[in-house]
């Protein structure tokens, strides 16, 4: 991974980072006081067992479950407890997990929903003007997927949805972009797709951060691994280090 | 479908040609309405076409909500109720002019849906649905009660705002032109709305609402809009029904089945589609003629509107329209289909694009293949790693 | 301070009867997410069946229960199979609504054709029948009415607490998900759930008739009620709802006295808009009222 | 969305064309008279909340339609009813009139059922310039709406019922009048007027109003009220009831042992049902009546023995005032000697009610300017478990009894 020159000193500040994060669901602590700082202009990736909370910790972060205790901030404001649209314009853009697109509407109107500014004319003026057009029809050849402009999202394959639902959270321009499980459910050759994309875009500057299961991805893909075992990070370092880590294995393996 | 090289001339001939095709429909549609009063043969036919056309206006507001938004209040008679009656009331009070009278009705009904809208979205989906319910139900209550103000059980006569010189036919002619001309307006800002990015991210929220919020769409905001500009032209509907209807009693006003009808005549219509809740009106209240016509002093009318809903719910919920337009476009060369882009024109498109492109380009063709159900069924964590 | 005692026993066997039934429409929302607007359609269908059954047989109004129990157990049941289940889950709250609302149309249509709209009381010998506690007036219907509401609560209790069937309807109503992961069927214990639900308005309903008039379109004047219980007391939470019930019925009684019935009819529906302003998951219940 | 306007159109043009077609065939035939039947058109409310006294209404026309017929007719000529369902429903009742008067074509129009439809019909009747006579509109809020075209078909209006009972009750001596009255009535203008009619006589004589309550139409539990009533312990208790609601407040009276020295119930003590339902603890229980079988006015006796005949039952009051109803039209038809829609004709017989007493089953009535009718209602109470006529004395089949026992 090469990051362009003048954003080398940006590496080491964090992006979203978390301090004593905390969610409970009745009896189950599914995020216990989890610390994570993610670095800016990286790919970072978050892995952990089945059930260890990333989904979770995720949405926290996000703002679509508030948190019980702890604080999100990302580039050092505090986010905490903030809807989601607004951490979305703060400039954190998400994929969801089985990825959700919108059904009926086409793949060009799904492009068109991310909102940038909420300025009354803007939002009162046609969808549809020429300079936002040609942005989406970028986007969508970027992905590959321009030629299906004019078909309704529920029409396209499992594959080219996940790849909609990239471009669309590309459509709001966001510095950050968390991929929630961007390789489930898809075959080898699109998620080969889905990597040279993360990697392409990360090069242009975008921070990724990844909630992954699939360890060939993580570890070819990440600058930054965190492992998270019962609701908080284990360990966290470069593939190379995660990957020789004994607590990982074990929370892995069961041992 | 464009072609690579030419994706803007192309679109821009399309839509020229479905502007045209729209600009005639809308002609003859708008003849059609206009004409309406020298074709019909009576003044009660006439006053059966105001009613509908008083439908039309109040499942056209309706539709503001419950289209964009895909939240379904069946209490909307609440806001057509509080708008005759606030109409009314201005008049007999104030001596206001009765047109500006209905105005004010509108704008004061929009101010109190602000708070019902804050009380009734803050909560997703089920709350909204009890709250519209409720708030018919206790505005029966209360304009029942008041009557020192609202003039009780007995109801309320409005005014009249033409002078005894105008007869009743002429009248009906008169309210006939008026709905026709607020059913325009209210048509003509689901329009607008329609096409901009506020109307965007509305249909995003009803499609999936934490995906929009997560695009940085103000679920909230938005939904509280939509909520207020419903109620206000609901409340114009019911104002200027109340103003050509000349009387108000409580029970008839708040009430759920007007409301139902309401949802009844969007949604076999097509609440995705602007004539949609029109074309449902039309329907709708010729039906409720024909019944009345046809098996008169029974109670079947309910039987028939419960039977209705219930079909439409689980066989039609897109409406008429959508599948009108399914029809239409299966007898159709199928000129939006994916298919027709060849695969060299594409691989042609894909060359000038990049390398990266191309190499996605062979990926998408393989994984079309890949049919993994997309609605929200639950796929469980297991099927990966 | 008569008048407030005997208030306070009015509103006490009237909040009985409101739990009972309120019970069955959380249930719903519970196992599916269902605002189930035919519920008090349903409890009217069951007075008329009581009223039907006093009337032909001469019997008993409470013996019709042994009938109408199983027969709503397995019409909801086969609501929620051949109805309910159809709808997209995408959609399922707001085309419940409207889909149960449309029953509840054909239920009020088919009664007034059947039984017209003629308002309808079973008379009982014991209808006026009464005793005193200190210095209070118990009406002896009103008593058997609150004595069902209590037995049926209390079994529907012991159902969800002490039985396997009820262990995996609790899991449903916590969390669908996780419930189908350990293997249970959840499709199927919705469907049971819903026949629970409908039971609930069986015996509801008959409580019902024992001390009032009904008439086909009464069922809009409990809905609005109920819908504000469910609500105050979390919707999906069948304790909640039984204690959203007593305070809220409780309440209605002792308003009475000073702002007058119609007045103190709206105080159901302050409640409502109150809790949606302050405490949108409701004052007992569970957290699913937050995404709902 | 391409098509939906084209659909839309196609759909708007089409029904256009039915419309056209389902209005051809009837409407405005009603031209040339003279020899065909008189057409008289009315909107009732078959179904829906006020079906049960509609139905009674209906009877009632249809009877005195049928007797009519048998009789020569009127002018000569037939009538003919054509009989609408208003469901109850306000906005329906006045398209009903509308259709009534355009496009069915009717030379006269009856009035339909309940105050609550009765206004609106009234101002359909009114703008086309039709005579209204209506068999069920009492409350005084019916006559303060302006319409000159409107005569209710029965001895008095709400407020009046209890007239005879006020005097009775101020007839005697000081010491023998109650001291205390409780008073219910339903949010109904006409339920309302009964109970507020005889309260303000009441109040007049000094009786104290311990508590007034008003509940709504859909109230079915009691309980509350009967409380605060039997709390007060009131000498008189007054229900400005319709049906159900009397028997669901005199069983829950019963259910908190409540004994009032004197019980008015407007409406449902006069249905034949009303025994059974609260279980025969009739036994003096007071209630106005626009009509009763017994009297000997001089058409009662045809009436109600061709009613009984016809039907099987002897007529109640709402089936009472359909009957007069038409009498009341009948009498202005033949007297002006014209039965057209058209306006010179209809404002004849308009003014012709105005000036005339018309002689009918429940007595002879006349009108003031507003069209309220001049008369007062008899008093029954239910005397050796059945219901007599107790005021006023020359009518009296029984003696007034002043002291309720127990029920």
């Amino acid at each position: 991974m090469t990051a362009t020159a003048d954003a080398a000193p940006a590496q080491q500040t964090a992006s979203l980072a978390t301090v004593g994060l905390t969610k409970r669901f009745g009896g189950v602590t599914a995020v216990d006081g989890a610390s994570v700082t993610f670095h800016h202009g990286k790919v970072n990736a978050l892995i952990g067992p089945n059930g260890s909370g990333k989904t979770t910790f995720f949405n926290c972060v996000t703002g679509m479950i508030k948190p019980d205790e702890g604080t999100v901030s990302y580039r050092g404001a505090d986010i905490t407890g903030k809807a989601p649209h607004r951490i979305a314009r703060a400039g954190v853009g998400r994929s969801f997990q089985l990825c959700r697109v919108f059904p009926r509407m086409t793949v060009m109107e799904n492009m068109l929903v991310a909102v940038r500014s909420t300025s009354l004319r803007r939002q009162l003026a046609s969808a549809r003007d020429a300079e936002e057009l040609d942005r989406a029809r970028g986007l969508l050849a970027r992905v590959g997927i321009e030629h299906l402009e004019h078909s309704l999202a529920r029409d396209i394959s499992y594959g080219q949805q996940k790849l909609l639902e990239l471009a669309g959270v590309l459509m709001a321009d966001p510095e950050t972009i968390m991929l929630d499980e961007p390789a489930g459910g898809v075959n080898p050759a699109l998620i080969d797709r889905i990597a040279n994309l993360v990697r392409s875009l990360n090069a242009e500057g975008k921070t990724f951060i990844v909630v992954e299961h699939n360890m060939e991805l993580v570890m070819g893909l990440s600058d930054h691994v965190v492992v998270f075992d019962r609701g908080r990070p284990i360990c966290e370092g470069t593939p190379t280090v995660v990957q020789s880590d004994p607590r990982v294995l074990e929370a892995y393996l069961g041992i | 479908m464009p072609s690579a090289s030419d994706t803007v001339s192309t679109t821009d001939r399309r839509s020229r040609g479905s502007v045209a095709l729209k600009a005639v429909g809308l002609l003859v549609l708008a003849a059609a309405v206009l004409s309406f009063p020298s074709v019909a043969a009576n003044p009660f036919i006439l006053s059966v076409g105001v009613v509908i056309m008083s439908y039309a206006v109040l499942a056209t507001s309706w539709n503001f909500v419950g289209g964009f938004t895909g939240y379904i209040s069946l209490g909307h008679a609440a806001y057509s109720g509080l708008g005759g009656y606030a109409t009314g009331l201005l008049v007999i009070h104030t001596g206001v002019n009765p047109w500006l009278g209905m105005l004010l009705a509108g704008l004061a009904v929009a101010v109190l849906a602000v708070p019902i809208g804050i009380a009734s979205l803050r909560v997703r989906g089920a709350s909204f649905v009890i709250v519209s319910i409720a708030l018919v139900l206790i505005l029966l209550l209360v304009f029942q009660s008041w009557g020192s103000f609202t003039g009780g059980s007995n109801g309320l006569r409005v005014p009249r705002p033409f002078g005894p010189e105008v007869l009743r036919p002429e009248q009906h002619e008169r309210f006939f032109y008026l709905h026709a001309a607020l059913l325009a307006v209210a048509l003509l800002t689901w329009w607008l709305i329609d096409r901009s990015r506020f109307g965007m991210g509305l249909k995003a929220i009803r499609e999936d609402e934490d995906k929009a919020q997560a695009l940085g769409v103000p679920t909230f905001t938005y939904k509280l809009i939509a909520f207020v500009v419903s109620a206000f032209f609901t409340a114009l509907g019911g104002g200027l029904y109340a103003l050509w209807f000349g009387f108000l009693d409580p029970i008839f006003q708040f009430s759920i089945l007007v409301g139902s009808y309401m949802v009844l005549m969007s949604l076999l219509g097509g609440i995705r589609s602007l004539f949609g809740p029109f074309l449902g009106a039309v329907i709708v209240g010729y039906a409720v003629e024909y019944f009345k016509n046809q098996y008169g002093d029974t109670q079947f009318h309910l039987v028939a509107m419960g039977l209705l809903l219930g079909l439409v719910v689980l066989f039609m919920p897109d409406g008429i329209i959508p599948a009108a337009t399914n029809l239409v476009d299966r007898f159709r060369p199928q000129k939006t289909s994916i298919r027709e882009v060849t695969q060299a024109e594409l691989a042609e498109q894909r060359r000038t694009a990049g390398p990266e492109a191309a190499q996605a380009d062979q990926q998408a063709r393989t994984d079309d293949g890949t049919d993994i159900p997309t609605s929200d069924s639950t796929v469980t964590e297991g099927a990966r790693s | 301070m008569s008048l407030l005692l005997q208030s306070l026993v009015l509103g006490v066997l009237l909040g009985g009867l409101y739990a009972l039934l309120a019970a069955g429409l959380t249930l719903y929302f519970g196992v599916m997410r269902v605002v189930m607007i035919a519920h008090s359609a349903f409890l009217i269908l069951a007075a008329y069946l009581a009223w039907w059954f006093t009337s032909e047989t001469g019997l008993d109004p409470l013996l019709s229960l042994v009938l109408t129990v199983p027969l709503f157990f397995a019409m909801g049941v086969l609501m929620q199979r051949v109805l309910i289940s159809r709808l997209r889950p995408a959609t399922l709250t707001m085309m419940s609504v409207l889909l149960t609302f449309s029953i509840a149309l054909v239920i009020e249509g088919m009664l007034g054709f059947a039984f017209s709209g003629t308002q309808r009381r079973i008379r009982l010998d014991y209808g006026g029948a009464n005793f005193e506690v200190f210095g209070a007036n118990v009406a002896v219907v009103k008593l058997i009415a609150f004595a069902l509401a209590v037995v049926s609560l209390a079994a529907l209790f012991l159902l969800m607490k002490k039985t396997q069937f009820g262990q995996a309807l609790r899991a449903t109503i916590q969390h669908p998900e996780a419930a189908r992961l350990i293997g249970i069927n959840t499709e199927r214990v919705a469907g049971y759930g819903f026949g629970l639900g409908l039971a609930t308005a069986a015996i509801g309903g008959t409580a019902l008739a024992l001390d009032s008039t009904f008439y086909p379109s009464l069922h809009w004047h409990w809905i609005g009620p109920l819908m504000a219980i469910i609500v105050v007391g979390g919707l999906g939470s069948i304790p909640g709802a039984a204690i959203a019930a007593m305070v809220l019925g409780m309440g209605q009684a002792l308003l009475q006295i000073p702002l007058g019935t119609t007045w103190a009819q709206t105080f159901f529906y302050i409640a409502l808009f109150a809790t949606l302003m302050v405490r949108p998951q409701g004052f007992f219940g569970g957290r699913l009222a937050q995404r709902f | 969305m391409k098509t939906p306007y084209r659909v839309a159109g196609l759909a708007l043009a089409s029904c256009l064309a039915l419309t056209a077609c389902m209005s051809s065939g009837a409407g405005g035939d009603s031209a040339e008279d003279g020899d065909g039947p008189i057409k008289i058109g009315i909107s009732l409310p078959l179904t829906g909340d006020f079906s049960e006294p509609g139905k009674g209404v209906q009877r009632g026309y249809e009877a005195w339609a049928d007797y009519v017929n048998e009789n020569g007719g009127l002018l000569g000529r037939d009538v003919e009813l054509t009989i609408l369902d208003d469901q109850s429903n306000a906005d329906r009742v006045a398209a009903d009139y509308e259709k009534l008067i355009n496009q069915d074509g009717v030379d006269l129009v009856f009035g339909p059922f309940s105050t609550r439809l009765v206004v609106p019909a009234a101002q359909v009747a009114q703008d086309y310039g039709f005579l209204f006579v209506e068999p069920a509109g009492a409350a005084e809020e019916v006559f303060t709406q302006g319409f000159d075209n409107l005569f209710y078909a029965a001895p008095a209006i709400a407020d009046d019922h209890y007239d005879y009972l006020a005097d009775a009750i101020e007839a005697l001596p000081e010491a023998q009048r109650p001291k205390t009255a409780a008073y219910a009535a339903m949010d109904d203008p006409f339920a309302m007027g009964t109970a507020y009619g005889l309260k303000s006589r009441l109040e007049e004589m000094g009786v104290e109003t311990v508590v007034d309550e008003v509940y709504p139409p859909n109230t079915t539990d009691f309980g509350s009220i009967a409380a605060k009533i039997a709390d007060s312990n009131a000498d008189v208790v007054v229900g400005g009831t319709q049906y159900q609601d009397a028997v669901n407040m005199i069983v829950a009276l019963q259910q908190l042992d409540y004994q009032p020295k004197m019980a008015a119930f407007s409406t449902a003590p006069t249905n034949p049902e009303f025994p059974e339902a609260i279980g025969s603890k009739t036994e003096g229980i007071l209630s106005p009546t626009g009509y009763t079988p017994e009297a000997d006015y001089p058409t009662n006796q045809e009436f109600v023995e061709y009613y009984t005949e016809r039907n099987g039952t002897p007529p109640a009051e709402d089936e009472a005032n359909a009957w007069t109803t038409g009498q009341v039209v009948a009498a202005a038809v033949e007297a002006v000697e014209c039965a057209s829609p058209d306006p010179e004709c209809q404002s004849q017989l308009i003014d012709w009610l105005r000036e005339n007493e018309v002689e009918t089953v429940v007595g002879p009535l006349t009108w003031d300017e507003q069209g309220r009718p001049e008369g007062a209602h008899l008093i029954q109470q239910y005397v050796d478990g059945k219901i007599r006529i107790v005021l006023p004395e020359e009518a009296a089949e029984a003696e007034l009894i002043l002291e309720k026992p127990a029920w």
